[in-house]
């Protein structure tokens, strides 16, 4: 099979899983009762009367006339048709981006970051907060597989010897930290330890409500080199070619900035790979054990390779394929730190957006909306993972 | 009559002898280590290259310890073919893998006896390596390796492995690197143990000569007229001589021949394959830093077989050798970053090709340059044997470890396959040790034959004299229990029972439980080894012959 | 044997199992796995029918069609038909063999009127006594009638089964007896196939090979079968081994009248235990005689070069032998035409195009190949022309041999 | 006929001490756990997780506290507190000199309307017992109910294990049934079946747990604390079977390839026994180890839950029922991590032990669950036994 028919059919068996989970989203959504259903994805009309009824024009006196609102987001929504056709409906929808509006809890106006994102349409909040996450996702991959690879086949290299057993707690000790948890201990510990003592503090120094229009993540004024801001940011719109704010920075001439934002996001990456790193050590260790149990790795060694070549060219070209099958297997669970840890460390996320919309009343166009983000992103990256695996191994590709 | 045969492989007459691409392989001077072998069988014999002495590898599982070599003993001299027979868990395999040390450890270690390999002991030092202590309350045994130093033992490996002695496997299918294509695996082997004379030719090629237009003219019109192969092969043949570069008599041959089919003018194209020894200043520097490199890695393979014969070895000269080389390594630093190196190995990688190409050819493969390209999953199982058989003898090994290499094939490969190593051996002359459970194949290819049985030889002779009088109530057995297609008639009798387990074997003769003729002494104690006849010996209380010496 | 007086238990006809190929951009079907392509014989009370190839030449996948652990493509096996059915049977497939010759639709002519009936009339028969048009409860006592034994010792018997539950499994299944007497039964059994009732109540992975071997011919034998499928019954076992589980079996089938189909890749094995042998090449047979013809007289030039091929245990025996070029070719695009001429040393021009007929060229010796082109001779004939040929080759394969033997 | 006899030889190979062993199967038990003892890790995982259990089942015995215990303010030379809303009054920054002192931050709503808690000298004494111990706890803004961190631990216990257990078990069970129907059948139902699976596991498991909760929890009757209980079982179970569906379907297909299912068939066997007798005990253990693994996951996952906000702990300490350790290390953790960012460095004291001891007590549980569960994986692994 070539590698192209290989790809266009992972692609196509994408296009059921989608469906499925937007059908999923559906059935979820259609159980909320109309009300709340309207509030997620209308912005809350001046009057405040979200009801079905609402005072009349006429004479105010009197609430039982229908609510224009309420039947305009009936009418949209398509809420009165047989289910099939909502259905459609919905489809359609969220298929053109249409995933309601941004309305605050009385906890996300609290933040003073997320104000600007009052009765805006979800999909705009969420592409204002995805480069954040994006940058803290890839840092901590980067960290995943710099860490758990070498130190997987050194652990293999070397069984049952300390360093091996060391990295099996390890790896034990991530399964059982909840990124909360580690979350919590590392921030404490940094504020007792290192924030207390000195002025070294910008890994977790609180934040300050100006700074934060720009960085919409959580360094201090203390932290912020002379406190002043650059100029280049006007009432907290910054002038941006990209979201991302290292690479914003950076794009400004702004290292010092940059590197600010960069060592605020090493503990979060940390925390959110900690538990993938755990998982993946174990899986490349003993898909290295194995593989350095098949035969053809003894017959390069009968072939008289040095043991360094073979373990890391015989044995680790093919153990890697099984490593990133894994990574693509648990990027689902890699996904789901991210709220935690950016909740934890206050940093701006779509992660963060949706802990936050998660408070009486719930905001459920963002959580919807989140979901189905984090959702697309683990799609997106198993597919990509499917073809590294092709890419990789020679009986995938020529079948 | 290739292009005819629409399957892959055909035993062609028009393929060059493997001896041609394995220069010198019996002139090895057999160093003075031999000299102190004790040369019992007579001065016509030719001197022993493998020598094991009662050797011992065990186990050590969690059910116990598994005794799988007891004090295995034989003699393997140079160029002959000893044929290794028993039932499974005999210790064949465990033997061949004792010999080279690829033994898994953990649980498997060799605990005693002696490997000499040219008057080199591959296992010394080997009662430094760990320390036993037997566990109260079960038969298990608590191991306490010490990791440094077996993985110094493992380093000094590298001298004798492929280079000296070479192996093929049971499985072909599961023995190549699925992710690395056929010439890819082959060139590795043949830069390990060929390295600096590939590396030599391509420096000292002459891409340049003037005579090479009428070389390819030559060749070209030798094609063009349809002439018998022969003639086309000794025209590239001279393309290869003109250039100083014997692959690019492979290159040429197919390069033209392509050409031709293809009914384009190969001058063109010749002249672009010759582009490849025009060496650029980068891949000139890089050629020479790893000829450097293997030069230094050959000293030090010296250095470790000098340890392994004596024990002793120069501290200082080995430790300037590593310096020389982390000296090498970090001045060619450049040289290893990506793109550069891509760019460098170029031309080392396509001569490695088309040697691999040749190598192929030498062991009657029809399309090398097809199956070169291709990977071990779109190969058939006897093909990849093939393959396997041409990579272990490229390193002109002087001995060859084949572990059942015809067991999983079929009845027609396996003879097309023990065809090609009777060929091979005739024109390499690699000393075998060829290991099986099938006594016809042995039959076959082996000149003398070893008997195993429970992690002891129990019989060694000459194959005629076995087969003739076999003397041990087990090969009697065997050779009784063997269904002979051409004898219908014969009654299949079997040895009553079945393999012991080696946790707790049987003691005194392992073989006394199964034994017809067994007596009260050998539940007591172990057979010693005893002459019957000329080099005929059985481990046998039927029998009262002198005691073999060791 | 044809006219053997010993009644028929299995009539297999035009036996053809194809494996899809599924792939592409929508894993749609691509092509077939011939494993299996029209293969045809008989199974009489007591014999012992040989069955040997090379790997992947589809003999363990006809004996599993002949058990009916999976659905043919098409064909028939009857069971047990009744002799005038089966001479009726005979005739009718004669009348179609023109027609059925190839399997690989391009070669056959069309149908004539009386090759539909006779189709027809096939049909109906099938309806009666054709395995494959049994609805699975009416198959359901037939499978204690036949059986099987695997090759693999190992993967055989369940790991967390006890022997005593592997084997009265079979009879819970077609509820024979009170639990108390299956285990009796049970007990036989093991008694039978030579090991003590103690081993009952012990898991597989305590057994040797040769012990697992034994269980799985006991539970063949639960059900009084009367014809078991002996699937490379010793491939995986020890020649010191081999040689006990051979005796069993030879000895179960005098005391109790079996029928094997003994399925092996290995001759000389085959030679020691069977009546009769199939030769089969991807997918169809090439040869069928009595053994000890088959074995002196080899017809077929690949059975000559499988002969050829097996290795003497006698160094003295030196036979020049005919090497086959290269592998067997893929059973998913079989050679056009005979499927060895590819690797056939008498090869001619024409067997690369026509599919050779499988006539019966000496009394019951059936061959497919064009070196013997008319069916079978008068008496006293020699061996019609085109042996010349492979006459050494026929001499290599087969005659050394038996000048060895005597 | 010496072929067919049992001889010595064989009895001496596979007879492991003579004479009938009473039950195979206790030995087969033995011989797994045999194996076990060998792994440290996992024979400490054992120990740990037995004294949990045992924790547990003394905690169902204890005496449901009354509503006084949570009322409980000030001691002597102490300044007084507002009668009836347990408030001492502090300046921030202060420490404390009593035990037993709260103080709220006055900015109101949000997570500062959690009490942040100042903190006297750790002293065990009073962690363990005392009508309002250090380290008390409350787990609703109103300050109307405070519990002893002790207690909470100790009566938390068996709500972590009956929920997690529930939720693994219930998950298994259902996606054993689809793995083995979708594995043994094959064909369409496969193909649907596992596209489903596909598509629960695209979703991240926690979000979905969020999402399926945030909207159950609107539907009327999930207001109660023992229903809210449920639909946290019920979100996870809706969410967890997809992995064992995945896990028993790839055995199943190794499985039914095996030649004694083969054989079963050979012999007559109708499918539903191919499936319970052959298929299903031989496909079953990575699903028990999985299983082991996940109990010790799941209040983990809770605990995340409680931590993003969901509201799954009991209000009403008067009813017995206390949150479990996720809930208690969250609610924990919460006014810590608010503490921390809004008070100024080196002057607030960090009740570090209040999520600190649930927080252990979640990582040891969590961590012995996996000794254990890989102990087990080694011991039932025959590769590994050989």
């Amino acid at each position: 099979m070539q590698m192209w028919v290989y790809i266009v059919r992972r692609a196509l068996l994408l296009i059921p899983i989608i469906i499925g989970v937007m059908t999923i989203t559906f059935i979820l959504i259609t159980a909320l009762p109309t009300g709340i259903r309207c509030v997620s994805y209308f912005p809350i009309p001046r009057s405040g009367d979200i009801g079905p009824t609402g005072p009349c024009p006429g004479n105010p006196s009197q609430s039982n006339c229908p609510n224009p609102w309420w039947t305009h987001c009936v009418s949209v929504l398509g809420l009165n048709t047989p289910v099939p056709v909502q259905w459609a409906t919905y489809m359609e929808h969220s298929l053109t981006f249409n995933w309601g509006t941004v309305n605050l809890n009385s906890y996300l106006s609290q933040h003073s970051q997320y104000s600007f994102m009052a009765g805006e349409p979800v999909t705009t909040a969420l592409a204002q907060v995805l480069p954040y996450t994006l940058e803290l996702a890839t840092i901590s991959l980067l960290l995943i597989l710099v860490v758990s690879i070498p130190l997987g086949n050194l652990s293999a290299a070397n069984r049952n010897r300390p360093i091996d057993q060391a990295s099996r707690v390890m790896s034990f000790s991530g399964y059982a930290l909840a990124p909360f948890l580690l979350g919590s201990l590392l921030l404490m510990a940094f504020v007792i330890l290192i924030g207390a003592s000195n002025g070294w503090h910008s890994l977790t120094c609180p934040a300050s409500p100006t700074y934060l229009e720009f960085y919409k993540s959580w360094p201090a004024q203390q932290c912020f080199p002379g406190g002043n801001y650059p100029s280049w940011i006007s009432n907290g719109v910054a002038t941006t070619p990209t979201g991302f704010p290292t690479v914003d920075a950076a794009y400004h001439g702004q290292w010092v900035i940059a590197a600010d934002t960069l060592i605020r996001l090493i503990l979060p990456a940390f925390v959110i790979a900690y538990g993938s790193i755990a998982g993946l050590l174990r899986y490349v260790r003993n898909s290295m054990l194995e593989v350095m149990n098949l035969d053809f790795v003894r017959t390069a060694r009968a072939k008289g390779v040095p043991e360094s070549v073979v373990i890391n060219r015989h044995a680790g070209r093919n153990s890697l394929n099984v490593t990133i099958t894994v990574l693509g297997l648990t990027f689902a669970t890699f996904i789901s730190g991210f709220p935690v840890t950016e909740d934890v460390f206050g940093l701006t996320g779509v992660g963060r957006l949706l802990a936050l919309s998660i408070d009486i009343p719930f905001d459920y166009g963002v959580i919807f909306g989140s979901v189905l983000l984090f959702t697309y992103l683990v799609v997106a990256a198993n597919i990509i993972v499917d073809v590294l695996y092709a890419y990789l191994d020679p009986r995938v590709r020529l079948g | 009559m290739a292009a005819a045969a629409p399957t892959p492989t055909t035993i062609s007459p028009e393929t060059p002898s493997l001896a041609a691409l394995l220069p010198e392989t019996l002139a090895k001077p057999l160093s003075e280590g031999t000299a102190a072998q004790p040369e019992a069988a007579g001065p016509k014999k030719q001197p022993v290259v493998l020598d094991v002495r009662d050797l011992k590898t065990y186990f050590y599982t969690y059910d116990g310890v598994v005794k799988a070599l007891d004090g295995v003993s034989f003699k393997i001299r140079r160029g002959e073919t000893v044929g290794m027979v028993g039932e499974t868990g005999c210790g064949k395999s465990v033997t061949a893998f004792s010999v080279t040390r690829l033994i898994a450890d953990p649980p498997g270690r060799i605990v005693g006896g002696a490997v000499l390999y040219r008057g080199a002991n591959v296992l010394r030092g080997l009662e430094h390596e760990a320390k036993f202590k037997p566990m109260k309350g079960s038969n298990r045994v608590k191991v306490r390796r010490s990791f440094r130093r077996i993985k110094a033992s493992q380093e000094r490996m590298v001298a004798v492995r492929g280079g000296g002695i070479g192996m093929i496997f049971q499985e072909p299918t599961s023995a190549m690197n699925p992710i690395f294509s056929v010439s890819n695996q082959l060139s590795e082997t043949l830069l390990l143990h060929r390295g600096d004379e590939i590396m030599d030719t391509l420096l000292q090629a002459t891409p340049n000569a003037p005579e090479r237009r009428a070389a390819f003219e030559e060749l070209a019109d030798a094609v063009r007229s349809g002439q018998p192969t022969d003639n086309v092969r000794a025209a590239a043949k001279k393309v290869g001589d003109v250039l100083h570069c014997p692959s690019m008599a492979t290159q040429s041959f197919y390069t033209a021949r392509e050409a031709i089919a293809a009914g384009r003018d190969p001058l063109p194209l010749l002249e672009r394959a010759v582009r490849r020894l025009r060496l650029s200043r980068l891949a000139r520097s890089y050629l020479l830093q790893q000829r450097r490199l293997i030069a230094l890695q050959k000293e030090l393979n010296a250095s470790y077989m000098q340890e392994m014969r004596d024990g002793t070895f120069d501290h200082s000269q080995r430790r300037s050798i590593r310096r020389r080389r982390v000296a090498t390594r970090y001045r060619g630093g450049w040289l290893s970053i990506r793109g550069i190196r891509g760019r460098a190995r170029k031309p080392l990688n396509e001569e490695t090709f088309w040697r691999s190409v040749t190598l192929l050819e030498g062991i009657a493969i029809a399309n090398p340059v097809q199956v070169a390209r291709s990977y071990p999953h779109e190969l058939s199982g006897g093909m990849i044997q093939r393959v396997m058989i041409a990579m272990a003898l490229s390193a002109n090994p002087d001995i060859l470890l084949a572990d059942e290499p015809t067991t999983a094939l079929d009845v027609t490969i396996q003879a097309q396959i023990l065809e090609l190593m009777r060929d091979l051996k005739e024109r390499v002359g690699t000393a075998t040790l060829f290991i099986t459970h099938d006594l016809a194949v042995i039959a076959e290819v082996a000149e003398r034959v070893c008997v195993m049985y429970a992690g002891h030889v129990v019989e060694t002779a000459a194959v005629r004299d076995l087969f003739r009088q076999p003397l041990h109530p087990y090969s009697q057995g065997l050779l009784a229990s063997i269904p002979r297609v051409d004898q219908p008639e014969k009654q299949l009798s079997s040895i009553k029972g079945s393999v012991p387990n080696l946790i707790t074997p049987p003691p005194g003769c392992r073989f006394h439980p199964r034994c017809a003729y067994a007596m009260p002494i050998c539940r007591e104690q172990r057979p010693p080894t005893t002459v019957e006849g000329t080099d005929h010996t059985v481990a046998c209380f039927l029998y009262k012959g002198p005691v073999a010496v060791e | 044997m044809k006219d053997g007086t010993s009644a028929t238990i299995l009539v297999a006809r035009n036996l053809r199992k194809y494996f899809p190929i599924r792939g592409g951009l929508l894993s749609s079907h691509l092509g077939d796995v011939r494993a299996v392509d029209g293969v045809s014989f008989d199974i009489r009370e007591g014999e012992t029918v040989g069955l040997v190839g090379e790997s992947g030449c589809g003999k363990t996948t006809v004996g599993r069609l002949l058990l009916r652990l999976i659905e043919p493509t098409s064909g028939h096996s009857f069971y047990r038909p009744p002799p005038e059915t089966e001479a009726r049977l005979n005739t009718l497939y004669d009348t179609l063999r023109p027609f059925t010759g190839g399997g690989d639709g391009g070669t056959e002519p069309p149908l004539t009127d009386e090759a539909r009936r006779a189709l027809e009339e096939i049909d109906a028969i099938a309806d009666q006594y054709s395995l494959y048009r049994r609805s699975q409860r009416k198959m359901r006592p037939l499978r204690g009638k036949l059986q099987i034994v695997f090759q693999d010792p190992f993967s055989s018997l369940s790991p967390r089964q006890l022997i005593r539950d592997i084997l009265t499994e079979p009879l819970a299944i077609h509820h024979v007896g009170s639990r108390s007497e299956r285990y009796r039964r049970a007990e036989e059994l093991v008694k039978d196939v030579g090991l003590n009732p103690d081993h009952l109540w012990r898991f597989p992975h305590e057994f040797s090979g040769g012990q697992r071997q034994r269980i799985g011919v006991a539970r063949a034998l639960a059900l009084a079968p009367e014809f078991i499928v002996l699937d490379e019954p010793t491939s995986a076992l020890d020649v010191s081994v081999q040689a006990q589980v051979l005796n069993l079996l030879r000895v179960l089938q005098a005391e109790r009248g079996l029928a094997y189909l003994f399925i092996s890749h290995h001759l000389s094995v085959v030679r020691a235990m069977s009546n009769r042998v199939l030769v089969m090449y991807l997918g169809k047979v090439v040869e069928e005689a009595r053994t000890d013809e088959l074995f002196t007289r080899p017809l077929h030039p690949y059975t000559q070069a499988l002969l050829s091929a097996i290795p003497i245990p006698d160094p003295e025996l030196k036979r020049e032998r005919i090497l086959l070029k290269g592998d067997v070719p893929s059973p998913a695009a079989p050679p056009s035409g005979c499927r060895f001429h590819t690797r056939c040393p008498a090869v001619m021009p024409v067997c690369s195009k026509v599919d050779p007929p499988y006539l019966q060229v000496r009394p019951d010796h059936f061959v497919a190949c064009h070196l013997y082109p008319e069916g079978i001779p008068p008496k006293g004939a020699t061996i019609p022309a085109g042996d010349g040929q492979i006459a050494s080759a026929g001499m290599a394969g087969a005659e050394a041999p038996l000048v060895a033997s005597h | 006929m010496e072929s067919t006899g049992t001889t010595p030889a064989e009895e001496s190979t596979t007879t492991k001490g003579r004479g009938r062993r009473p039950n195979p199967h206790v030995a087969q038990f033995l011989r797994t756990f045999y194996y076990l003892r060998r792994n440290g890790l996992a024979m400490f995982g054992l120990a740990v997780i037995l004294i949990l259990v045992g924790i547990a089942l003394y905690a169902l015995t204890l005496p449901i506290p009354t509503q006084s215990l949570a009322f409980y303010c000030g001691t002597n030379n102490q300044p007084s507190c507002v009668p009836g809303t347990q408030i001492c009054t502090y300046p921030q920054g202060v420490v404390a000199p009593g035990p037993n002192c709260y103080q709220t931050p006055v900015s109101g709503g949000g997570v500062s309307s959690y009490p942040s808690i100042i903190a006297p000298t750790f002293d065990l004494a009073h962690f363990s017992g005392g009508p309002l111990p250090l380290g008390s706890l409350t787990v609703d803004p109103s300050h109307n109910a405070f519990f002893n961190l002790y207690d909470g631990l100790l009566r938390g216990s068996d709500w972590s294990l009956i929920i997690s257990i529930s939720i693994v078990l219930s998950g298994a069970a259902i996606g054993a049934i689809v793995g083995a129907v979708a594995g043994t059948f094959g064909g369409l139902i496969d193909e649907v079946l596992m596209r489903l699976v596909d598509i629960f596991l695209s979703i991240p498991a926690i979000l979905f747990v969020i999402v399926i909760i945030a909207v159950l929890q609107v539907l009327p009757g999930f207001t109660s604390f023992d229903a809210r209980i449920g639909l946290l079982v019920i979100g996870f179970v809706l969410v967890w079977w997809p992995f064992y569906a995945r896990i028993v379907r790839g055995q199943v297909l190794v499985v039914r390839e095996q030649k004694y299912v083969e054989a079963a068939r050979a012999c007559g066997a109708g499918k539903g026994r191919i499936i319970m007798r052959h298929i299903l005990p031989n496909s079953v253990y990575p699903v028990f180890i999985q299983v082991s693994l996940d109990v010790g996951t799941i209040p983990l996952f809770v605990g995340t839950l409680v931590f993003l906000g969901f509201a799954v702990i009991p209000t009403t300490i008067g009813s017995g029922i206390f949150p479990e350790w996720g809930s208690i290390t969250a609610t924990s953790v919460i006014p810590l991590i608010s503490l921390l960012t809004t008070c100024q460095f080196g002057q607030c004291i960090v009740p570090w032990w209040q999520f600190f001891f649930p927080g252990f007590a979640l990582f040891m549980f969590a961590i012995s669950v996996n000794f254990l569960s890989d102990g087990l994986r080694d011991a039932l692994d025959p590769r590994l036994r050989r």
